[in-house]
């Protein structure tokens, strides 16, 4: 894939150390604009260091990620995130003690569109920008179904729905490249199916591209147009849903010979 | 760019400057050592140790309730005082030798740990860290003013009388004393003792375990609350022998004398990463030669002391984050 | 008599009341599932019979003893043992430690390498990590810890929650061929899963709890043909 | 949270009305003798007190800085504001505003440098050096770089030192020009504004330089570090005869002005809590509270974590020389032994008594904290004056131990409540439809 | 042995107990002193000092209502106290405080308010002039001055035939550090030399490497001008490095804390003797004993004597007048314990100093040096 036209984010040779432990080794990959993309392999196998390589939280070792032409390695993280990649965690990491409101505005700060002063003066431009910034967090909470929780805190919030809230903070910061990870671990197959639809929903509203962990059979094969499967810290196999379900070594490392009911 | 021509003349400054910076410190040495001769200089040194060593004394009660409760013990060096006095009323009043006397520190340490941990930490334990933090402060003011009343302790400085003679014997020149030795011996045996118990000993695991996530550890079958005593009570136990010793080494007692030890030793504790048990000996030791050897030999140094102290703290910071054993801190995204 | 008897229990946070009102049994080696929602309560279950959060009213009762005044570490030495939510490991002691805390409660050296083999067998990964850190574990590599230390501690009740979270489908159907086998042993099993296919699939019984009150309950091949529990929890409507 | 409302009075009505009250009473009381200027100057220093624990507050409730070196900014800003104004009164360096000026003039100096070496991207300026001489070893880039690097400092420095010196005299000069013209009692209080001003900025711009590095460092971590500033500042006070005479070290700083009045006080204080709850409840104030809650999450949400940490924790310098600034001009008199470490736990005993995150908390809470140690020497009879340091840390444990989040937790009051944000009828653009509802 | 301090309400009879006498004014007076922190002991002799002279004024039918309060060594705390005493109890008068860091913002107050204010143990010269050179009308001090012992310490130790000195000082302290200072200056103007003048701070215990440098030295004598607690700790150590020079103090030695047997040899300079034969000297040392179990140390015989001093000016002045008392107090002869007293033009006390000395375990009087 990494042979399509033109690729918005590009990973080459990435590959990252802990200590003498090769958590990734020599990843490459593409994704054209636009492209809803799955990584999947198993537990362990560096899919989440590849995110937080890409997300600055890591520096790779060697390597490099250009995302829509420039380099990524070694910029900070929230410049990163200003470039437009958002993420969401595995374990879910919101800002408990704040409301679900604020969540989604903190997101936005970047777009905040005024200073210390005009907050501290409580200047024209401040309540102007405020009053947009409060309606577009509140039309994220919309979209996510969150608006009869606005003013919760985000503790408070059922598992799924923190999922949920997740999702809505990482498209706040404006992402053209939005990587989710493990989005659905932990709902039930019927929240999954839910799931799904948003994940296709605000892909279209807010024109991503994403890039999708998930063990959960039902929603990769389910969404994904393009499926990258890591071993180890390498790609044993990259192809369509069909094609990696029938990959051998795919079944083999990872699927495992008996089919998991409930796909 | 072709910059090759530049390697040579690149290469012997290199070469120079690294010969003038050993020179440097070569000679800075020297100097050191000629500044009032060798025997000024070891002594120094071996003042430094003494010292050193009375505050890792005190440091690895800090430290050891620090790494398992995650708790800055603020009580600790009150504490200490306590231990300090109750060996005190012990000798002059009963004449008591100094191992009954340390015993007895230590228990009566122990049990009023216990009772602190009991009133003032346990019900805080589901309390925000900082709320624990603030009741040691107040635990720690409760102790000094108390006992400075007049029917407790009293607010006298009180001089303590050593149950014993000190010999000071002179080996090259260098002074060493009795006391020098018993701190240090006794110090590296409870190292020992403690880094066995917390590294090799069930119960030791059971303490880290418990230091890490409390919850999982109650379904290990851990009792933690038995845990976090006996942490306390280790805790006030190395508090009480160490509360003897600094008095017998400094031979005045009074109800505060426990800030000041108790801060620097923290601060030790701290430096050399805290909640490592070895790191507190560390930590302390370079503390204590920091100290005199800037009172030796920097200008003005015994008026700057804590501040040299507390500079050389903050260099370590930048350079090592968590003190010099300190693990890094790891956190898995 | 049941292995475990659960009756009536009320559990509150605070002024959430979590449980109201919960009954169900397991019976000497069964497998029994919780499934439910999110925030249904079977966490607060779990929780509540390992002692970790105190009843507001009900009662728990293991082969007859009462659990609800006891405290966590006796009820670990009656042979409880849980597999929390959310992993839990200690981030800071290594693999192997980490068993060994999970094996606190026996004395026997020999006996605890043997449950340690077992447990290598059953997850070699863990073997090739024996002296990481937990914390630096992968999302799975710290499931399959938490489960192995579980299984440390032999316990007569194995309370399982959501195991399966996070895992690779090859894994999946393995942690489940295991809850089988060690089954087959004689530990009788409380299952809390999402994946209510599988789970009722593994399990002799099942109930299904809706905000803190059972729902439903039965056999687990009748519960995965209840049209009901088809729709709502097994996507399948 | 509370939900809208149908409120008769706009809270920040309510508010103003309160603290108006508060002002006119205690005023009145005053001037009509009915209450000492004991009951006075214990009013003053616990709102003084309350502005420091203000500035902690934003440092550790709400962007979860653990600092014990509040203390050390209370200094810098009690001691600097001294100088200043005593320089005006009793021309102690010769001149009447060369402190003033040159604090003034240093601190664009540096922020000058600071902001140069900032655009000058400098960390990209060594990578693409690095890159340029790739063929070198690594050794001989080393003395490129180093080499490179202070040309750079000793420029910045030059150009610093120059615009200082320049500025202060420029400054100086309009000083000695405008404010002696003015009539006495308003070149006394312009005066007074300028020194509170300005030394607290400069604990500021300290707390900015010391932050900036220390912040790196992890919770007790920072705070060990913090309180060694603090000690280092204390040590440098018990010394400062050394340099600066009238500093007085440890003999005390004597005959400062005593300017400070009920309402130099009360108005700083109102006009700080008006600071503090507009940058609160903005975006930056939200970026500093999610610092507190999970720095990694906050990093990914494009916020610049170290920035936002060290702007806390500069407001929060200021706050305290602020505070400093007016106590030194309460008492008349500084001693190194106030600003002890042990006092330094005062503010912080203060925001954890009150609610970590919580303003009103904190006012209150500074209110209490005065009320328990003066009340105590009210209260308690002759012969038992060594009792007071016994019972109050009894009725603090006592308070902690039976309210455990604080006396109001993370609540406000009045117009120091989370403003309220419209419920907006939000149209999602593009008229799809809604994603369907999740099981409950 | 640990003085058995009284509280202060032992001390002080409930407050208008006694009939009026003469015109019926009571006077009252504030006693400001640490009570609590490290110089609470401090603060506790100061207050017996002044309380047996204010039972003994009482017994006399002298009318005066005293009010103490803690200052806990502490600017802020000392201002509230005296903010306290003057406005809240309107006392006209002010005993204290201990420490120069109270004793100095409470003087600010005391000449505010026009309130009498005599601190018996703080040499800060700024408690009584202001910088401008201008004395504080209200405000005096019962003790010496640091120039004048400093130059008593200095002779004394050209007397003894020594040439080489240390001089170690606390610098947070400064009545230790005003000491070390004109000893140092006047050793040095008398040919001496001042091999080692090294500083501490209040919480240090451990002076090895200060003692060193005085090993090092080879000095004649050692000046350790800070309070008998701080000099025990300090010759301890001094002899265990084997040093043997002559140690020489201040009035901070007085106490019968000092641990007389580590300074064998030593002196120091007082107030006076307590083997003095004047009535007024050997009743105050009898007395003392009597009413609280020890020997009255400089801070309790200074304030006995502060207090009479205050006593003897409003009786002097016969009102309750404190601009007439603060007169009648400047131009005062008063004769107590540490001898006849009399005010120079800054309000500080022209009286001589009393040198003892330390031999076979025991104090004795040496001499007496005037200024
Ligand atoms: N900070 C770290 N220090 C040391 N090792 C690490 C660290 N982070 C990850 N690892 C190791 O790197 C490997 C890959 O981890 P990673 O979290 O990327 O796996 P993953 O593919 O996301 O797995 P999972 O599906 O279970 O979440 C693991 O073996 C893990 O133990
Ligand atoms: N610590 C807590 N404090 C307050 N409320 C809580 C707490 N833990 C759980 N709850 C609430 O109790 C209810 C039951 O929670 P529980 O965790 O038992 O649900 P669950 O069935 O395990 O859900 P999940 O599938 O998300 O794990 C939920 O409404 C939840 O919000
Ligand atoms: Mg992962
Ligand atoms: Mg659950």
């Amino acid at each position: 894939m990494s042979d399509q036209s033109v690729s918005l984010l590009q990973i080459d040779g990435l590959t990252k150390l802990f200590g003498g432990l090769r958590a990734v080794s020599d990843f490459s990959a593409g994704l054209p604009e636009g492209a809803l993309h799955g990584l999947i392999g198993p537990n362990g196998a560096g899919k989440t260091t590849v995110f937080n390589m890409i997300t600055g939280i890591y520096v790779p070792t060697e390597g490099d990620i250009r995302f829509d032409g420039t380099s990524l390695v070694g910029m900070e993280p929230h410049l990163i995130t200003r470039t437009g990649v958002a993420r969401t965690f595995q374990n879910i990491r919101l800002f408990q003690d704040m409301s679900v409101l604020d969540n989604v505005r903190v997101a936005y700060h970047m777009h905040a569109g005024y200073n210390l002063a005009d907050a501290i003066l409580h200047l024209g431009r401040f309540r102007r920008q405020e009053r947009l910034q409060s309606d577009r967090a509140q039309e994220f909470l919309a979209v996510f179904n969150l608006t009869n929780r606005r003013d919760e805190l985000a503790r408070n919030l059922p598992y799924g729905e923190q999922r949920r809230l997740e999702i809505a903070r990482a498209l706040a910061t404006k992402p053209r490249l939005l990587l989710l990870d493990e989005p659905a671990a932990g709902m039930n197959p019927v929240e999954t199916d839910n799931l799904m639809e948003l994940i296709h929903f605000i892909r279209g509203q807010f024109k991503l591209t994403i890039l999708l962990i998930e063990h959960q059979m039902r929603v990769v094969m389910g969404i994904c147009e393009w499926i990258t499967v890591m071993d180890f810290g390498q790609v044993i196999a990259r192809g369509t849903p069909k094609e990696i379900q029938s990959n051998q070594r795919v079944i083999e490392a990872y699927l495992g010979k008996r089919r998991v009911r409930g796909l | 760019m072709r910059l090759t021509w530049l390697r040579t003349p690149l290469r012997i400054i290199a070469w120079m400057v690294y010969a003038a910076l050993s020179l440097v410190i070569v000679y800075g040495v020297y100097r050191l050592i000629q500044f009032k001769g060798a025997t000024y200089f070891f002594q120094a040194l071996l003042d430094g140790l003494r010292l050193g060593f009375v505050y890792a004394l005190i440091a690895l009660g800090y430290t050891m309730v620090y790494g398992i409760v995650r708790l800055i013990n603020f009580a600790h060096c009150d504490v200490f005082m306590v231990g300090a006095f109750s060996s005190y009323y012990a000798i002059t009043s009963y004449g008591w030798g100094i191992v009954p006397a340390i015993i007895l520190a230590m228990v009566v340490c122990i049990v009023l740990n216990i009772a602190i941990e009991r009133m003032a930490y346990k019900p805080l334990r589901n309390a925000p860290r900082i709320t624990a933090l603030i009741s040691a402060i107040g635990v720690s003011f409760f102790l000094e003013y108390f006992t400075a009343l007049r029917f407790v302790f009293g607010a006298d400085f009180l001089t303590y009388k050593r149950p014993f003679d000190v010999v000071v014997w002179n080996v090259l020149g260098l002074s060493i004393s009795n006391i020098t030795v018993i701190i240090v011996a006794v110090t590296l045996a409870l190292l020992a003792l403690l880094l066995y118990i917390i590294n090799r000993t069930k119960v030791g695991k059971a303490m880290r375990a418990t230091s890490q996530d409390a919850t999982a550890a109650r379904l290990m079958g851990i009792d933690i609350d038995r845990i976090i005593t006996l942490t306390f009570g280790i805790g006030a136990a190395l508090a009480g022998a160490a509360g003897v010793l600094y008095a017998i080494a400094f031979p005045q007692i009074w109800t505060f004398m426990g800030i000041m030890p108790g801060l620097k030793a923290f601060i030790a504790a701290v430096l050399g990463g805290i909640g490592n048990i070895a790191g507190a000996v560390l930590g302390s030791l370079l503390m204590g030669e920091i100290e005199v050897l800037t009172v030796s030999f920097v200008p003005f140094g015994s008026r700057i002391r804590d501040l040299v102290a507390f500079l050389v703290l903050i260099i370590v910071f930048l350079v090592k984050p968590t003190g010099i054993l300190g693990e890094p801190q790891v956190e898995k995204v | 008599m049941a292995l475990l008897d659960v009756s009536d229990l009320h559990v509150a946070y605070g002024a959430i009341k979590a449980l109201q009102g919960i009954t169900f049994t397991i019976g000497e080696g069964e497998i029994v599932t919780l499934i439910g929602a999110n925030g249904a309560g079977k966490s607060t279950s779990l929780r509540t019979i390992s002692g970790l959060l105190r009843p507001v009213q009900g009662s728990v009762c293991f082969r007859g003893v009462d659990l609800t005044r006891m405290s966590v570490d006796k009820i670990v030495k009656l042979g409880i043992s849980q597999v929390p939510e959310g992993r839990q490991i200690f981030p800071k002691l290594t693999v192997r430690e980490n068993l060994e805390m999970g094996a606190f409660t026996r004395r026997d050296r020999n006996e605890i390498n043997d449950s340690m083999e077992r447990v290598f067998s059953s997850f070699p990964r863990l073997k090739e990590r024996l002296h990481q850190l937990g914390g630096t574990l992968s999302g799975g590599e710290q499931q399959m810890l938490a489960i192995g230390r579980g299984l440390m501690s032999r316990p007569t009740l194995l309370l399982l929650d959501e195991p399966s979270m996070g895992l690779a489908p090859i894994l999946v159907e393995e942690i489940f061929s295991i809850i089988s086998q060690i089954n087959s042993e004689g530990v009788s099993i409380l299952l809390v899963e999402q994946n209510a296919a599988m789970a009722l699939s593994v399990a002799h019984r099942g109930y299904v709890l809706e905000t803190g009150k059972v729902a439903l309950q039965g056999d687990a091949s009748a519960l995965l043909a209840n049209p009901q529990v088809q729709e709502a929890y097994l996507g399948e409507g | 949270m509370s939900m809208p409302q149908a409120r008769c009075l706009p809270t920040w009505l309510t508010t103003l009305v309160v603290a108006v009250a508060v002002f006119v009473i205690v005023t009145m009381l005053y001037a009509r003798g009915i209450m000492t200027s004991y009951v006075y100057n214990v009013l003053q220093l616990a709102c003084i007190a309350a502005i420091s624990a203000l500035g902690l507050n934003l440092v550790y409730g709400f962007n979860g800085q653990f600092s014990l070196g509040q203390i050390g900014f209370y200094a810098i800003g009690a001691y600097s504001s001294a100088l200043i104004t005593k320089e005006f009164t009793t021309y102690w360096s010769g001149a009447q505003f060369s402190t003033l000026s040159w604090l003034q003039a240093g601190m664009i100096g540096v922020v000058v440098i600071l902001w140069a070496a900032n655009r000058l991207h400098l960390r990209q300026l060594f990578s693409r050096l690095n890159k340029a001489l790739a063929e070198l070893r690594r050794m001989e880039r080393t003395i490129l770089v180093a080499v490179v690097v202070v040309l750079i400092t000793l420029v910045l420095v030059a150009v610093g030192a120059a615009l200082t010196w320049v500025l202060q005299l420029g400054i100086s000069a309009l000083l000695t020009a405008l404010i002696p013209a003015l009539p006495a009692a308003a070149a006394q209080s312009v005066l007074f504004f300028l020194a509170l001003v300005t030394s607290a900025a400069f604990a500021a711009l300290v707390a900015y330089l010391v932050g900036k590095p220390l912040l790196r460092l992890h919770s007790d971590y920072f705070g060990i570090a913090t309180l060694g500033f603090a000690i280092v500042i204390y040590t440098i006070l018990q010394n400062s005869d050394m340099v600066i005479a009238t500093m007085k070290g440890a003999r005390g700083m004597v005959e400062i002005p005593m300017w400070t009045s009920w309402p130099w006080v009360f108005g700083i204080l109102f006009v700080l809590v008006v600071v503090m709850r507009n940058l609160v409840y903005s975006s930056h104030g939200r970026a500093i509270i999610s610092v507190r809650e999970d720095e990694v999450a906050a990093r990914q949400m494009g916020i610049n974590v170290p920035n936002a940490k060290v702007i806390a924790f500069a407001i929060g310098g200021f706050y305290a020389g602020m505070a400093g600034g007016l106590y030194a001009h309460l008492i008349g008199f500084l001693h190194p032994s106030t600003f002890d470490f042990v006092r330094g736990f005062d503010p912080l005993i203060i925001i954890v008594f009150g609610g970590l995150g919580s303003m009103t908390g904190t006012l209150v809470a500074s209110g209490l904290f005065s009320l328990i140690i003066e009340g105590l020497r009210v209260v308690l009879p002759q012969g038992f004056e060594d009792w007071r340091f016994v019972i109050y840390p009894i009725l603090l444990l006592a308070i902690i131990l039976l309210r455990q989040k604080g006396l109001l937790g993370t609540h406000e009051w009045g117009w120091l409540q989370p403003p309220h944000v419209l419920l907006r009828e939000v149209a999602v653009t593009g008229g799809n439809p809604q994603p369907p509802e999740v099981i409950p | 042995g640990p003085a058995v301090a009284p509280t202060a309400g032992d001390a002080t009879k409930a407050p208008g107990g006694e009939a009026p006498a003469g015109d019926g004014t009571v006077y009252k007076v504030g006693l400001i002193v640490p009570l609590s922190g490290d110089a609470k002991t401090f603060g506790i002799s100061t207050m017996n000092g002044v309380m047996m002279a204010v039972e003994e004024a009482k017994a006399e039918g002298f009318n005066i209502d005293i009010l103490v309060e803690d200052g806990k060594c502490d600017a802020q705390e000392g201002t509230n106290a005296a903010t306290k005493l003057i406005t809240q109890d309107k006392v006209h008068y002010i005993i204290g405080a201990v420490c120069s860091s109270e004793s100095l913002p409470v003087s600010v107050l005391a000449e505010q308010n026009k309130v009498v204010q005599i601190t018996p143990p703080s040499t800060n010269p700024a408690v009584t002039v202001n910088e401008d050179g201008t004395v504080k009308q209200y405000v005096f001090r019962a003790c010496f001055l640091d120039p004048f012992q400093g130059v008593v310490m200095a002779a004394l130790a050209k007397e003894l035939g020594a040439t080489k000195a240390a001089i170690l000082y606390d610098v947070s302290n400064d009545y230790v550090k005003g000491l070390a200072e004109y000893a140092k200056e006047s050793f040095e103007q008398g040919g001496g030399e001042v091999a080692v003048f090294e500083a501490y701070t209040k919480n240090d215990t451990d002076f090895s490497a200060i003692l060193s440098k005085v090993a090092d030295a080879n000095v004649d004598v050692i000046f350790l001008p800070d309070y008998y607690n701080k000099v025990n700790l300090i010759a301890q150590q001094i002899k265990e490095k084997g040093i043997t020079a002559t140690m020489i103090g201040g009035d901070g030695w007085d106490s019968s804390d000092l641990e007389l047997d580590l300074m064998e040899g030593g002196y120091f300079s007082n107030h006076y003797s307590p083997q003095d034969p004047r009535d007024v000297v050997q009743n105050f040392v009898k007395n003392y004993q009597t009413k609280y179990n020890s020997m009255p140390d400089s801070f309790a015989t200074l304030g006995y004597d502060a207090a009479k001093i205050l006593i003897q000016a409003i009786q002097e002045a016969g009102t309750d007048d404190t601009t007439l008392v603060a007169q009648k107090m400047a131009a005062i002869q008063y004769s107590g314990v540490t001898g006849d007293i009399s005010f120079d033009e800054q309000h500080n006390p022209i009286k001589k100093a009393a040198i003892i000395k330390i031999s076979g375990g025991q104090t004795e009087f040496f001499k007496f040096v005037a200024p």
